[in-house]
């Protein structure tokens, strides 16, 4: 799609791309600095797409191909979800569904030091920072935010965890908030915890809350540029399909839009 | 074929819910942790149990309990024709699995990390009902390794024929193609941990009759162990 | 080690803790109660005999075809039915490649316990020669994408297969009256087999905490279980086969109350294979005329003498039978089952 | 009872049982029916309060064994003492095991526990006496001090997050030469103050591992100092055990001579006889039954058969009355 106007980075921008698409002519556009993110390459003049996905501008001047996977690569400063796996003298081994299992120092928590070493179990879900993202390399975790304090990071007891694309998760951190987790917040009350890798935990008081709100948020997954889709009805749907009443019968005030 | 009598007894001379004689040995495996012998009428069963020792295969090693492992086989000599399978056949294969899970069930498997329990049964004489010697034999061969268990698993089969139901069938019994069941219980706690049947059309036969002989036979391995 | 780690699927305490809570209060992750099943959808392929079947993420397919064969000595007039397994690492990474696993053997063995032992399929009606020649009958379950409860889609995928499988009609020529002559499709309809009943596999899964039960247990829920048991029944409600193999125990009442709510959902699912096969054959059907009418009023001399040539030199080329060189494991009635 | 399988003909047979009979009349009355099976229910004194140890667990409010053994009670704490079963470290014990790998700074050592044992090199004396920094060239040289099939003698140190730790800090300690190793169930030893033994009489050595691992071997200097050896001691003894290495290698061109060797094995033969008659295997009784033995003038190997067997019965019968009636 879009081939017409190769070189002008407008025609591009928020268009579904496909690897070997080239989207940048560096020739027409010189004196210009632009900065490449993932899923570009640069060959010679020409910039061109390695993997499928949105083609994102960040105004003035930074690029990237956004998609969405089951994968996570990791990425600098990402808040994710972490599976510990194993625990060794150093570090806590913890799976983030990157390439390699991460690292998670045993001293990286708030105030933490040789002797309050936290226990965790093998299948603790663990609520981390990236501060290491180098490829070829493990990926290195902390429980605590850049000043050293615990924020929320750290062990999310009970509750309910689900695994999603990541960019739905992405789409469930974004900023107006997600139509589906705001027409739910509306109804009832839970606790979600979004891991930009693909992870999403969720708690409330009973479990068929959570059963709702995890399934809504699963099935939300394939809910996408439908912008006359009636959000009521489809999370009613839901609820029916688990056995739960919605509530009352007043229409959610968000239609979902494109995401 | 007449499998039960006018006169209600068996081709054995058995009564329909009585047992052939069981008896069972310890320690029959010198060099095993735990072994047993355990005989079902002409059933011949022998099972020795090595550990819970180190994991042989360190990536199967389980840092929360014991990994348990079972091999069962069939002596070529143990049938009237003698036979040439191949090992790990697709009926030992699954035997095998069966017999693991019911152990592994009763096992405190926890009690004993990143270490590994391996059950060796092998039928010597085949003569029905080789399931059930397998698992008898198995428990004894934990319990006389000094594996701590939840409960003593004790194994028997019934089938129906001539609209009878017979406990503990022996091969004619067994190959006379009617419905028959194994079944596996744990004495103590009154539950059923293994539950096999294979059979045409068949209304539900009462289990009265199985768990009576099965019972017997826990008790009787009580007074052994003891 | 470490590469071990990174390639086998994670399980959280927080998911294992919560399936077994919410099942206390009747509820299921994907929103069933306890005894609801999963939608399934049978879909079948173009040639007879093939099924796919899909129940949540479970998805299996069928395959059934059939090969002219020596029957065994001691059954000589009794066609055979074997069954083969293929757990690809496609469908889930735990799953091997290689020779079968234990998992493997253990579906193929029950798959095979409810369908041959129960006598679903009429043997006898594969003899084509007695002593000389048999159908047999070969079902390939592969398994494409594991959601769980593999054993019941698996089981059912046999069954659709079978049930829209069509062997080609032989008859005895020759001499002697004794070379077998396979009629192509094109000339004689070929035949569907012969089912007597249809039994189903009801897979329920028992979690240790306060005697959980729950049916047709999804990938996670089989992850926490403690124990399962398989019953194979049809819709008259008799048992044909069960498999509970070890694993947690069960009071015996569970076990009956189980095997209650099995003859029901043994009867649902026999309905909805029907239906799907219903709706098959006539899907077939109505191509069929769709295809062949412009043939049927063809005048007599031209193009029906030229398919009866035809059909002559297909005739001719059937005295070459197919050898059975293949082997079929056959698993013959063991001395203890 | 286990069976224990011996060619006795009529009148071995007969005196067996009896012996036998005699025996489990002397200990009945001590623990009359206190042997339990697994799921036995455990009668218990729930208002003094209990303490559930080993071999037991709970089912609806009853306490019920786990394994086939004895119910042993000390105080509020009742457990249930395993017939046969693999070995059960406790810190302290004296073990005899045999080098199944040499890893990294480690050796693994097969004791009869459900775990390979460790044992670091950090916590090994070095063959220089000298107490220091395990350098990498030590770690090069390990081999040199056990390889795998080596059997040695270690003090258990106590549980790490990476399993079972021994240590070795002392001479008395380390790799066991001209001798041979018998594996008795474990229940059989006793634990006890001394597990080693040198029988002056016979110039061997004998050590009871508490793991049921038997040593008997040639006398070897070092471990006459029974006295327990304090690792941090003065430098003098350093030079002393550097002594003692050279004494070593001195006995080592020599070979043992064939008198000791017979002794070594009478004594092996005696654990072994204790062994299939299921006794504790003590050092005054494998004492006694090479003394009674060399005084019947029976060859070796003639140890092993049904008759002495026999004898050694009627013995042990005869020695718990003598007890009993001291007591």
């Amino acid at each position: 799609m879009a081939k017409e106007q190769p070189g002008s980075p407008a025609s591009f921008v928020d268009q579904l791309v496909v690897p070997g698409d080239v989207v940048l002519d560096l020739s027409n556009m010189a004196n210009q600095t632009i900065k490449l993110g993932s899923g570009l390459r640069q060959e010679s003049d020409a910039i061109s797409v390695t993997k499928a996905g949105k083609f994102r501008l960040s105004k003035p001047n930074k690029y990237w191909v956004e998609s969405s996977q089951k994968r996570y690569v990791p990425c600098l400063g990402d808040s994710i979800l972490g599976i510990v796996v194993d625990s060794k003298a150093d570090n806590f081994l913890v799976d983030i569904k990157g390439p390699a299992l991460a690292f998670l120092p045993v001293l990286a928590f708030e105030g933490g030091t040789r002797r309050n070493i936290p226990k965790f179990e093998a299948g603790t879900l663990l609520y981390v920072r990236v501060v290491k993202a180098n490829p070829g390399m493990n990926a290195e975790l902390s429980c605590t935010d850049a000043s050293g304090k615990a924020a929320e990071f750290g062990p999310l007891k009970d509750g309910y965890m689900f695994e999603c694309s990541t960019g739905l998760s992405r789409t469930l951190l974004s900023s107006p908030p997600c139509p589906v987790l705001e027409a739910l917040g509306k109804k009832i009350s839970f606790e979600v915890a979004v891991g930009l890798n693909g992870r999403v935990w969720v708690n409330a008081a009973s479990p068929s809350t959570v059963i709702i709100t995890a399934n809504a948020i699963m099935k939300s997954e394939s809910l996408s540029v439908q912008s006359d889709l009636n959000l009521y009805a489809w999370m009613e749907d839901i609820c029916s399909s688990c056995g739960v009443v919605y509530g009352d019968t007043q229409t959610p005030a968000i239609q979902p839009s494109i995401w | 074929m007449e499998f039960v009598s006018p006169e209600g007894l068996r081709l054995d001379g058995r009564r329909p819910t009585e047992m052939r004689q069981i008896r069972a040995e310890l320690g029959a495996v010198a060099k095993a942790d735990g072994s047993a012998v355990f005989e079902m009428g002409n059933t011949k069963v022998v099972a020795a149990v090595y550990g819970p020792r180190e994991v042989q295969n360190r990536s199967q090693q389980l840092s929360d309990q014991a990994l348990v492992r079972c091999e069962y086989s069939m002596a070529n000599f143990s049938t009237g024709d003698r036979m040439r399978k191949p090992k790990g056949d697709r009926r030992s294969t699954e035997i095998s699995l069966v017999i693991r899970q019911t152990m592994e069930a009763c096992i405190m498997t926890h009690l004993m990390p990143r270490s590994q329990i391996d059950i060796f049964v092998q039928v010597l004489q085949a003569d029905g009902g080789t399931r059930s010697a397998c698992i008898n034999a198995a428990t004894l061969a934990l319990a006389d390794a000094g594996i701590p268990m939840h409960d003593l698993v004790t194994s028997c089969s019934a089938g129906y024929l001539n609209s009878t139901p017979l406990l503990d069938l022996n091969y004619v019994e067994d190959s006379a193609r009617g419905p028959d069941v194994t079944v596996g219980i744990l004495p103590k706690l009154d539950k059923v941990t293994l539950l096999q049947r294979i059979s045409c059309r068949l209304c539900m036969t009462d289990t009265t009759g199985e768990y009576k002989g099965i019972r017997i036979s826990t008790r009787w391995i009580n007074y052994n162990e003891g | 080690m470490e590469q071990r780690l990174a390639n086998t699927w994670r399980f959280t305490v927080n998911e294992r803790k919560f399936i077994e809570t919410a099942l206390l209060s009747d509820l299921r992750v994907d929103g069933r109660r306890p005894f609801d099943y999963r939608n399934l959808t049978v879909n079948f392929g173009k040639e007879d005999g093939s099924a796919e079947v899909q129940m949540g993420h479970t998805h299996v397919m069928g395959f059934v075809t059939a090969q002219l064969v020596q029957p065994y000595r001691d059954r000589p007039n009794e066609g055979s039915l074997s069954i083969f397994t293929e757990f690809s690492p496609m469908g889930d990474p735990s799953f091997e490649p290689g020779r079968p696993g234990e998992s493997a053997v253990e579906l193929g063995r029950v798959v095979d316990r409810g369908l041959r032992e129960s006598r679903a399929v009429d043997t006898e009606s594969l003899c084509v020669l007695p002593g000389r020649w048999v159908w047999a009958i070969r079902i390939d379950l592969h398994i494409l994408d594991n959601g769980g409860n593999l054993l019941d889609a698996a089981n059912i995928a046999a069954l659709a297969a079978l049930m829209t499988f069509r062997r080609p009609e032989c008859s005895l020529g020759g001499e002697d009256g004794q070379e077998v002559i396979v009629h192509p499709p094109e000339e004689k309809e070929p035949l569907p087999l012969i089912l007597h009943h249809l039994p189903i596999a009801v897979t329920f899964a028992f979690f240790a905490n306060e005697n959980s039960v729950a049916i047709d247990p999804t990938h996670h829920e089989e992850a926490v279980m403690g124990g399962r048991m398989t019953t194979t029944l049809n819709a008259n409600g008799d048992i044909c086969a069960i498999q509970k193999a070890g694993g947690e125990g069960v009071l015996q009442s569970v076990i009956m109350q189980c095997l209650r709510i099995a003859s029901v959902k043994a009867g649902d699912i026999t309905e909805k294979i029907k239906k799907a096969v219903d709706s098959f054959n006539t899907h077939t059907a109505l191509k069929k005329i769709k295809r062949h009418p412009s043939s049927i009023p063809m005048d007599v001399d031209g193009a029906d003498s030229k398919l009866r040539e035809k059909q002559k030199s297909l005739v001719d080329k059937k005295a070459t039978i197919p050898c059975p060189s293949e082997n079929v494991v056959r698993e013959t009635k063991s001395l203890d089952q | 009872m286990r069976g224990t399988q011996l060619p006795l003909n009529q009148t071995q047979k007969v005196r067996l049982q009896r012996a036998l009979q005699q025996l489990e009349s002397l200990s009945s009355k001590i623990n009359s029916n206190a042997s339990v099976t697994v799921a036995d229910s455990i009668p218990v004194n729930y208002e003094d309060g209990v303490l559930k140890g080993h071999g037991t667990s709970e089912l609806n409010g009853e306490i019920i064994a786990t394994v086939c053994g004895i119910v042993e009670r000390v105080n509020k704490l009742v457990y249930v003492r395993a017939l046969r079963a693999r070995y059960k470290p406790e810190v302290g014990d004296i073990i005899v095991g045999r080098v199944v790998e040499v890893a990294p700074k480690r050796w693994r050592i097969e004791i009869n526990y459900s775990q390979d044992a460790v044992l670091m090199l950090s916590s090994m004396n070095l063959p220089d006496g000298i107490q220091r920094r395990r350098t990498a060239i030590d770690e090069l040289n390990m081999r040199s001090i056990f390889e795998e099939s080596d059997v040695i003698c270690a003090e258990v140190r106590g549980f790490q997050h990476d399993g079972l730790h021994l240590q070795a800090r002392s001479q008395k300690y380390g790799k066991l030469k001209r001798g041979q190793l018998l594996t008795v169930p474990p229940y059989l030893v006793k634990r006890r103050k001394q597990h080693f033994h040198y029988l002056e009489q016979y110039g061997i050595d004998v050590i009871l591992g508490c793991n049921g691992f038997i040593w008997v071997g040639e006398h070897v200097e070092a471990t006459d100092d029974m006295v327990e050896e304090q690792v941090s001691k003065s430098e003098q003894q350093t030079m002393n055990s550097d002594g003692i290495l050279t004494d070593m290698e001195e006995q080592e061109q020599v070979s043992t001579p064939l008198e000791i060797r017979r002794y070594v094995c009478r004594a092996a033969n005696a654990v072994r006889v204790l062994s299939t008659l299921g006794f504790i295997v003590t050092i005054e009784v494998i004492v006694e039954i090479v003394n009674l033995s060399s005084s019947m003038n029976l060859d070796i190997h003639e140890m092993l058969g049904s008759e002495f067997c026999v004898l050694v019965t009627e013995k042990e019968v005869e020695r718990r009355t003598l007890t009993k009636k001291k007591g």
